[in-house]
């Protein structure tokens, strides 16, 4: 095989659908390796830090480790945002505990890391309030997978046949 | 004031895009030892197709088949508008493109024809133009810190030419140009249009409007690339400069062999990757 | 103790550059995989390393907004993995090829499956949030996966007006926060219960079908309940 | 000053702060306008030639498959305006993913061709190893500099985030080609062989053609 046939024929392998992916992963695995030799920097002023792992459960903080203060219905809790100012009601989600969690916080001093399974936190603080137009998006996405995926059930592995017959 | 100069600018740039695209046809002509047709052949061509009467075949896609010419020649005037006439941002002549990639699929499918559909289709499939073009105008704006044409003209005044300082975009850009040339090797929808190129089932008027449509694209693009890499801001130069990028772009046509569909995407992917890699090490 | 600290801590900066290298690495590993195998399904299989690779990434950051974006990356992928192998199952599966289920019939199989998806919802809905949905998402699944038990397809299509209700909840909420700030303990609240419907009735309505059709094509000697 | 021109509105959604700019606008009218084209139009309808009695087909779209595909073609353009509109790089890159997940759906829900489930496999396997560098590549851009909006980033100086920065632009650029860049390829490759829907390959061409030009604007606008 001529130097010319061949790369003839390494440009038409562009002809296969999965030759597409093939290219894509060479490139991925190219770029990952040239950053595998490099170091990297870190900003230190980051939006919504938190302390050092451990920190708040070693002083037997019974919300560790999501415990950002204030208290609930009362007083904000603190979260550093991006645009305090487009964010009035910033806070009180972080404080809020519901009834059964204020039970819990108060009786036991192990099950604090559920609070991030409650309304309430500042996970919540940021999934339903200052990001929350990622989270929508994040279910949407959800929903597209899904309503794909069942067509292609109903459609395709299950009933083409018979669709073809009845229509 | 905008508009009078708005008006001028597009008529240059339909008059000196259809002439170029005739001496372009004329080199290509004279390099395979044919006469070939007159210089102005090309303008005339479209004159004569503007006074016809249009009509749509009966399997046409009827909205969408009669206003593809309007939207293609909506779309290059608004090209020109923004970056040759008002020196502005290039950032949507980008969008303007894609929009005309897409405008051509859309004339090869509304057709009703299979033939012309896949004129359409292989028009479409080169996508790695598009990332070409990106890639040049993105370092453009990395080195010049401008996004409009005025800013970048003003840089390269005190800097000398961004081919100098940016050579692959520069080729990029280059590459996009050699691909939208009539006749190009690189897109394979290009060489077959009389059979089934996406422009074959239009007749009339509409392909006046898609040949004038062409005139302007080649236009802009040439404009494009002579003031963003060589900076050539006088208007006399400009016609020389495009001239000579006209004539260098009928030689390399004309004497390459057209590639089939997917060895034309090969090699745009090839070229794409090598102007990312390029980015990342710069 | 600080609860926030005004700077992300040392410790997060010492381990970033670690992080991100076994991000990188897991991508790489994956990638070459993906490369030297031409086999559909090791190649989705091995999409998954990709995954854990993108999500160390996002783990490397270390704030609580790190902690935050993980959860859509991780659903991100987990709906196109969904869809993308159900595209390779239609692709090269014959229907008549679905396996056919021998079924068993103890009355304990079909009494303790209710009783413990019940227990497990009711738990899910007191937890709320995104727990309480995995709570209750595994009731139910465990309530589908008892073979014995299952509902008829017909029964289950609605459970997709269910997701779509909780979505449609959770962007209320959502909305309320921005034009409604002093009501932001009921949005707070519909987004929480709203979630957990997102969260579960997918899930739900995802077994609902996937029961449903092997169900009708695959085990069709199950007794009808 | 924004590289994108004159900033007309903002909206305000929290941390994510989606704005209008001149060439936004642009780009959203072009959108828009060459999308009203395939919704206003029947392109179902070919001739397929045959040499003794040319004869007029029309195509064979089950009203359930056009359904579905409508549904797919409108959330594939709420995503790309979503795209072209967002001010923050992570919410850019889920929207991105909405688009591929989408287009990818188009591609999948076509009856009766084997070929098109390949092609769709092939788009979705794309996708997935895509989401490597497009989270990876905006969870960098958050590390290096500690913040995701591109109001913030913007205002940045020139070489602000170092390495790290270039390396987090790199990679999201290596997820865009992933997630958006192939979609018309692939959608071509069953449009030209297979079947005819010429109306929604007209959908991912526009959408993901249009994502670069807004993906060109972001790039200009990290530091």
């Amino acid at each position: 095989m001529s130097a010319s046939e061949g790369f003839s024929r390494l440009l038409l392998s562009v002809r296969r659908p999965e030759s597409m992916v093939s290219a894509y992963c060479l490139l991925l695995a190219v770029i990952a390796a040239v950053g595998l030799t490099h170091g990297y920097h870190y900003h230190r002023k980051q939006l919504y830090p938190r302390p050092e792992p451990q920190l708040q459960v070693k002083s037997g903080d019974p919300l560790a480790p999501y415990d950002r203060g204030g208290i609930p219905l009362r007083r904000p809790g603190i979260a550093v945002s991006q645009y305090p100012q487009f964010e009035p009601s910033r806070g009180w989600v972080t404080s809020y505990l519901t009834p059964f969690t204020r039970w819990l916080a108060r009786h036991s001093r192990h099950c604090g890391t559920t609070i991030v399974s409650h309304p309430g936190g500042i996970l919540d603080e940021i999934l339903y309030y200052t990001r929350g137009l990622d989270t929508v998006l994040e279910s949407s996405i959800m929903f597209v997978g899904f309503v794909i995926f069942s067509w292609v059930v109903r459609m395709k592995t299950v009933t083409e046949r018979e669709m073809g017959r009845r229509e | 004031m905008i508009v009078v100069d708005t008006v001028l600018g597009l008529l240059e740039a339909f008059f000196v895009g259809s002439v170029y695209l005739g001496l372009h046809r004329k080199v290509i002509a004279r390099i395979q030892r044919r006469p070939g047709p007159p210089i102005i052949q090309e303008f005339l061509h479209t004159l004569k197709f503007l006074m016809k009467e249009a009509y749509a075949p009966i399997t046409a896609a009827g909205f969408l088949y009669w206003l593809v010419p309007v939207f293609n020649v909506i779309v290059w005037s608004s090209a020109v508008t923004i970056s040759a006439v008002l020196e502005g941002n290039l950032l949507p002549f980008f969008a303007l493109y894609a929009a005309y990639k897409v405008l051509s699929h859309g004339a090869g499918v509304s057709a009703g024809s299979t033939y012309t559909k896949i004129g359409g289709v292989r028009h479409a499939i080169m996508p790695a133009g598009e990332l070409a073009l990106a890639c040049s105008l993105v370092s453009a704006y990395f080195i010049t810190g401008h996004a409009d044409v005025a800013g970048i003209l003003a840089w390269e005044r005190a800097h000398g030419p961004l081919i100098e300082h940016a050579p692959f975009s520069a080729l990029a850009f280059f590459t996009l140009l050699w691909i939208d040339a009539p006749y190009s090797p690189l897109d394979p929808s290009k060489g077959y249009d009389i059979v089934e190129g996406y422009l074959t089932e239009y007749p009339g008027f509409l392909r006046g409007l898609m040949c004038t449509a062409e005139a302007l694209k080649f236009y802009c693009e040439l404009w494009i690339f002579q003031a963003v890499f060589l900076g050539v801001s006088d208007p006399a130069t400009h016609l020389l400069v495009m001239g000579a990028l006209t004539i260098l772009l009928a030689v390399l046509c004309a004497i390459t062999p057209i590639l089939t569909p997917y060895q034309a995407v090969g090699v745009h992917v090839l070229v794409a990757s090598l102007m990312f890699l390029d980015a990342l090490i710069r | 103790m600080q609860l926030v600290p005004a700077t992300v801590p040392e410790l997060t900066v010492r381990m970033y550059h670690a992080a991100v290298a076994v991000g990188l690495a897991a991508g790489l590993i994956a990638t070459a995989d993906i490369l030297a195998d031409r086999n559909p399904l090791n190649r989705l299989t091995m999409t998954d390393a990709v995954e854990i690779g993108a999500l160390a990434l996002l783990a490397s950051v270390g704030t609580d907004l790190a902690e935050c974006l993980i959860l859509p990356g991780l659903v991100v992928g987990l709906a196109e993995l969904m869809a993308t192998s159900e595209v390779l199952i239609a692709r090269h599966s014959d229907p008549r090829s679905l396996p056919r289920f021998d079924p068993l019939d103890m009355e304990v199989l079909r009494t303790a499956p209710t009783a413990l998806m019940i227990g497990l919802a009711l738990y899910g809905v007191l937890l709320t949030g995104f727990t309480g949905g995995a709570v209750a998402g595994t009731g139910a699944a465990f309530y589908l996966f008892s073979r014995v038990n299952r509902p008829r397809y017909e029964e289950w299509r609605g459970m997709e007006s269910l997701s779509g209700l909780g979505w449609a909840l959770w962007v209320i909420g959502f909305s309320l926060f921005f034009l409604h700030p002093r009501y932001w303990l009921l949005a707070l609240l519909l987004a929480g219960t709203g979630g957990i419907l997102v969260k579960v009735g997918p899930k739900l309505s995802l077994f609902g079908y996937v029961m449903g059709y092997d169900v009708r094509v695959g085990a069709g000697d199950v007794p009808e309940r | 000053m924004y590289p994108s021109g004159e900033v007309f509105t903002v909206i305000p959604l929290g941390d994510i702060v989606p704005y209008l700019s001149t060439v936004n606008a642009v780009i959203l009218g072009v959108l828009i306008a060459v999308l009203l084209l395939p919704i206003l139009s029947r392109t179902d309808i070919y001739v397929e030639v045959d040499h003794r009695r040319p004869k007029i087909k029309a195509k064979i779209v089950t009203p359930r498959e056009d359904r579905i595909k409508a549904a797919l073609a409108l959330t594939s353009t709420l995503a790309s305006v979503g795209v072209v509109t967002t001010g923050d790089v992570f919410n850019f890159t889920l929207f991105l993913s909405l688009l591929g997940m989408s287009n990818m759906g188009l591609i999948g829900t076509t009856v009766g061709d084997d070929f098109a489930l390949e092609c769709a496999f092939h788009y979705g396997l794309m996708c997935l190893i895509a989401s490597l560098p497009l989270f990876g590549g905006a969870a960098l851009i958050l590390a290096s500099t500690g913040t995701l909006s591109l109001h913030e980033l913007m205002k940045l100086p020139r070489g602000a985030g170092g390495w790290t920065l270039t390396y987090g632009k790199a990679l999201l650029t290596a997820g865009v080609l992933g997630e958006a860049g192939v979609g018309p390829f692939y959608a071509v490759k069953v449009d030209s062989f297979r079947r005819i829907w010429g109306r929604y390959a007209f959908v991912i061409h526009l959408t993901t053609l249009l994502t670069f030009s807004r993906f060109m604007e972001i790039l200009s606008l990290l530091p």
